[in-house]
């Protein structure tokens, strides 16, 4: 157990020297305060470039050309789907939107993933257990299913940060959480007309 | 040291204390106010309270001794007042350090007891009644009740586990990006029902912070702010926090330096 | 092994947080539990085939004959519960709108086993409990109470929502 | 092993209100531990209140009590230094006892 040892080692040099906050001394901290357990591994603690830049505590300034460059790089490496079909089934779609499970360490890696969509948007208007974290999204097959706005919502759901960088929202295609089947199904949620999401509440 | 009441001594205690559902966290809508006001005032984190003090007083491990000569900061034995100082900086281990890792060096130390023994199981699992850790700090959390929360920034080291604080709580990782800001750092906001406290601001971190240990009636436990945050890094899809490492000590000075000024009000009841 | 007693006043203000050290000025009563006057409830059998139904109806006529809806009784539950884990009801009857009740049973009707509890009311006692009870899922709770041979019943539906973060 | 109760018994008007606490898991026998182990059925099953000598309540128990359970009841008469006791008993051959006098 290295509770003792490494909290001295990191408090000694705590007293010693002020505290730089490169990114090096802050891996070393959080290396020493967790242990893998089961899917959940070490390699998540290390960040990429969108976590890198995503993590600067509010009010420090990233110049504007290193969020663009990041920005643009994210759009292109979206992955269209690749029959060019976008809507899956509506009823799937609803179980992925609600299933708040999946890559946690308590999860069962054979299960596939959840979306956990409720827990930050409003959808279906008679479900009362949705969160308020993102906008409400009730409705949104009003907003037809033209080329572009398939587009767009493939896009805003395999990586949001292609247009909005540093977002809250997980990158469900991007980072492999959803299946390719899975984003059809949850797009198909979002826009069939005979969808919950887009009736009147009863 | 039998868990919970297997104490031989039949406590017939009379006293039933109406413990406050302390700063409930409940969503802005209050959409569970006439559950809380149906659940009144009886909280059950009374009993791991009694359990909490038994265990302070009780002898254990080679050097089988109590754990009253513990200084948790205000000198040997002092209990009252002692958890709102907390995180701090003791010289004796030249750490900053929480109650929880403060209780396990007093155990390590006084009672001779070994590391690994005293750390293996720091939160009851399913189906347990309560840990001695949980106790222990449930009791010194009520110890605190009412007193104002005042954690100790005099040491240099103890500013500075406010800045890795703040840091770790903006950094992102895993597979989904969460970091503890991804949810506290707006106010007014919720996952599904679930209602989030903003962390980054006063009033939300002086609920949070003086409302935990709590007891968490989906589990029938008290739960510490050590295994609130290791259940959240869990649910952020990271490995597992380590009790007392220093990412938890630092996220802690974060919330407790930002709740700097508010009331310990704690056991609480949640969800 | 010290274990001190305390005793404190008691701030009854709901708001306030109530603590630990201001408790209300209770006696402390220590000593052997004095002897149980006799196995008091052996004389009244607990109604196993109730508790064992697994299906509501089922564990209604192991309680009698069909219960008929009665205003009398007042039935509270939180219309939402913050966890299925714990749900706190309350049931009272006004005895001048339904007489001679002696028994009253809770009922979760989407419970493995649909009967939670029941309670028996001696003459003398009035007819009011207050518990909590563990709901599997949103459902109908009831309320039955037993008087002159007969059953009536309150019922009132209760949410449940999966709480958290869902994970 | 006798499972702790918390008691608070008040006189209101003519009637006295009894509010008690009990420290039981009150375990269904259909939960799994973390190892995936069911963890048994241990639950109360018969609980009593008295007031002196005399039986104010007897409930029969199923494991949907919520853990540490909570009971609220009340009954005519009572007075200030009274005593009112609760008991229970579990499916495991468990007791209960706390006792009280009315404030």
């Amino acid at each position: 157990m290295r509770l003792a040892g490494v909290a001295r080692i990191v408090g000694l040099s705590l007293v010693a020297g002020s505290w730089t906050s490169a990114a090096e001394d802050i891996v070393a901290v959080l290396e020493s305060s967790f242990i893998a357990k089961n899917q959940a591994t070490m390699a998540r603690l290390q960040q990429d470039a969108v976590q890198e830049v995503c993590s600067a505590p509010r009010g420090t300034p990233v110049e504007e050309t290193v969020l663009s460059e990041l920005r643009q790089q994210r759009l292109d490496a979206v992955v269209l789907p690749a029959d060019g079909v976008f809507l899956g089934d509506w009823q799937r779609g609803a179980e992925v939107a609600g299933n708040g499970r999946g890559l946690q360490s308590s999860d069962d890696p054979t299960k596939p993933n959840g979306g956990n969509c409720y827990a930050c948007h409003q959808l279906a208007p008679d479900e009362v257990a949705y969160g308020t974290l993102g906008p409400s999204l009730t409705g949104y097959g009003a907003r037809g299913q033209s080329e572009p706005m398939l587009r767009y919502t493939w896009t805003k759901l395999w990586d949001t940060h292609a247009y909005n960088l540093c977002s809250h929202m997980p990158r469900f295609g991007a980072q492999g959480i959803l299946s390719e089947q899975q984003l059809r199904d949850v797009m198909a949620y979002l826009l069939d007309p005979a969808s919950p999401v887009n009736q009147t509440k009863q | 040291m039998p868990r919970g009441y297997g104490v031989k001594t039949v406590f017939l205690w009379s006293v039933c204390l109406a413990l406050s559902l302390g700063a409930a966290r409940v969503p802005a809508d209050g959409v569970f106010d006439q559950y809380r006001d149906l659940m009144g005032d009886d909280n059950p984190a009374v009993f791991v309270i009694d359990e909490g003090e038994e265990l302070w007083f009780t002898a254990q491990g080679p050097k089988s001794a109590t754990l009253e000569a513990c200084d948790l900061g205000l000198g040997s034995g002092v209990t009252a007042g002692a958890y709102v100082r907390f995180p701090r900086y003791f010289a004796d281990t030249n750490e900053v350090m929480d109650v929880e890792a403060r209780l396990v060096h007093c155990m390590t130390t006084i009672q001779g007891r070994d590391l690994e023994s005293v750390t293996a199981k720091p939160y009851s699992l399913r189906g347990d009644l309560g840990t001695e850790i949980e106790a222990l700090v449930t009791w010194l959390a009520a110890e605190s009740e009412g007193e104002t929360i005042a954690p100790e920034q005099t040491h240099a080291a103890e500013r500075e586990m406010y800045v890795l604080g703040e840091e770790i709580f903006f950094y992102r990782a895993g597979p989904h990006d969460f970091s503890c800001a991804t949810c506290h750092e707006q106010s007014e906001m919720r996952i599904r029902l679930q209602s989030l406290p903003d962390l980054t601001s006063h009033a939300g971190a002086a609920n949070a912070w003086g409302s935990w240990p709590a007891y968490r009636i989906s589990q029938g436990l008290v739960r510490t702010m050590g295994w609130r945050m290791r259940d959240c890094f869990r649910q952020q899809r990271w490995p597992e926090l380590q009790m007392g490492s220093t990412t938890s000590i630092a996220l802690q000075t974060y919330m407790a330096v930002n709740a700097a000024g508010g009331v310990m009000s704690a056991p609480g009841l949640k969800r | 092994m010290a274990v001190k007693g305390v005793t404190g006043k008691m701030t009854t203000m709901k708001a306030k947080p109530i603590s630990r050290r201001r408790w209300l000025q209770w006696t402390l009563v220590l000593g052997a539990a004095a002897a149980l006057p006799g196995r008091v409830w052996a004389t009244l059998v607990r109604p196993d085939a109730a508790f064992g139904a697994t299906a509501l109806d089922q564990a209604l006529a192991a309680l009698g004959d069909a219960p008929s809806a009665h205003e009398g009784i007042e039935f509270v539950t939180p219309d939402i519960a913050e966890n299925g884990a714990v749900v706190p009801i309350r049931v009272a009857v006004d005895s001048a709108a339904l007489p001679n009740v002696t028994k009253v049973s809770i009922l979760v009707e989407m419970n493995p086993n649909p009967l939670a509890a029941s309670f028996n009311i001696p003459p003398g006692t009035e007819v009011y409990i207050e518990t909590r009870v563990k709901v599997a899922q949103t459902c109908t709770l009831y309320a039955v109470v037993e008087a002159d041979g007969q059953l009536f019943m309150q019922s009132r539906e209760t949410k449940v929502t999966l709480g958290g973060c869902g994970g | 092993m006798a499972g702790r109760i918390k008691i608070r018994a008040q006189k209101k008007g003519d009637i006295t209100e009894v509010k008690a606490l009990m420290r039981h898991p009150m375990e269904t026998g259909m939960r799994k531990d973390e190892a995936g182990e069911a963890i048994p059925a241990h639950f109360i099953t018969e609980v009593a209140v008295f007031h002196g000598d005399q039986t104010v309540m007897q409930g029969h128990w199923g494991a949907a009590v919520s853990a540490n359970p909570f009971l609220g009841v009340r009954f005519e008469g009572g007075e200030p230094g009274d005593t009112v006791r609760v008991t229970w008993e579990d499916n495991q051959g468990g007791t209960g006892e706390g006792q009280t006098t009315i404030r």
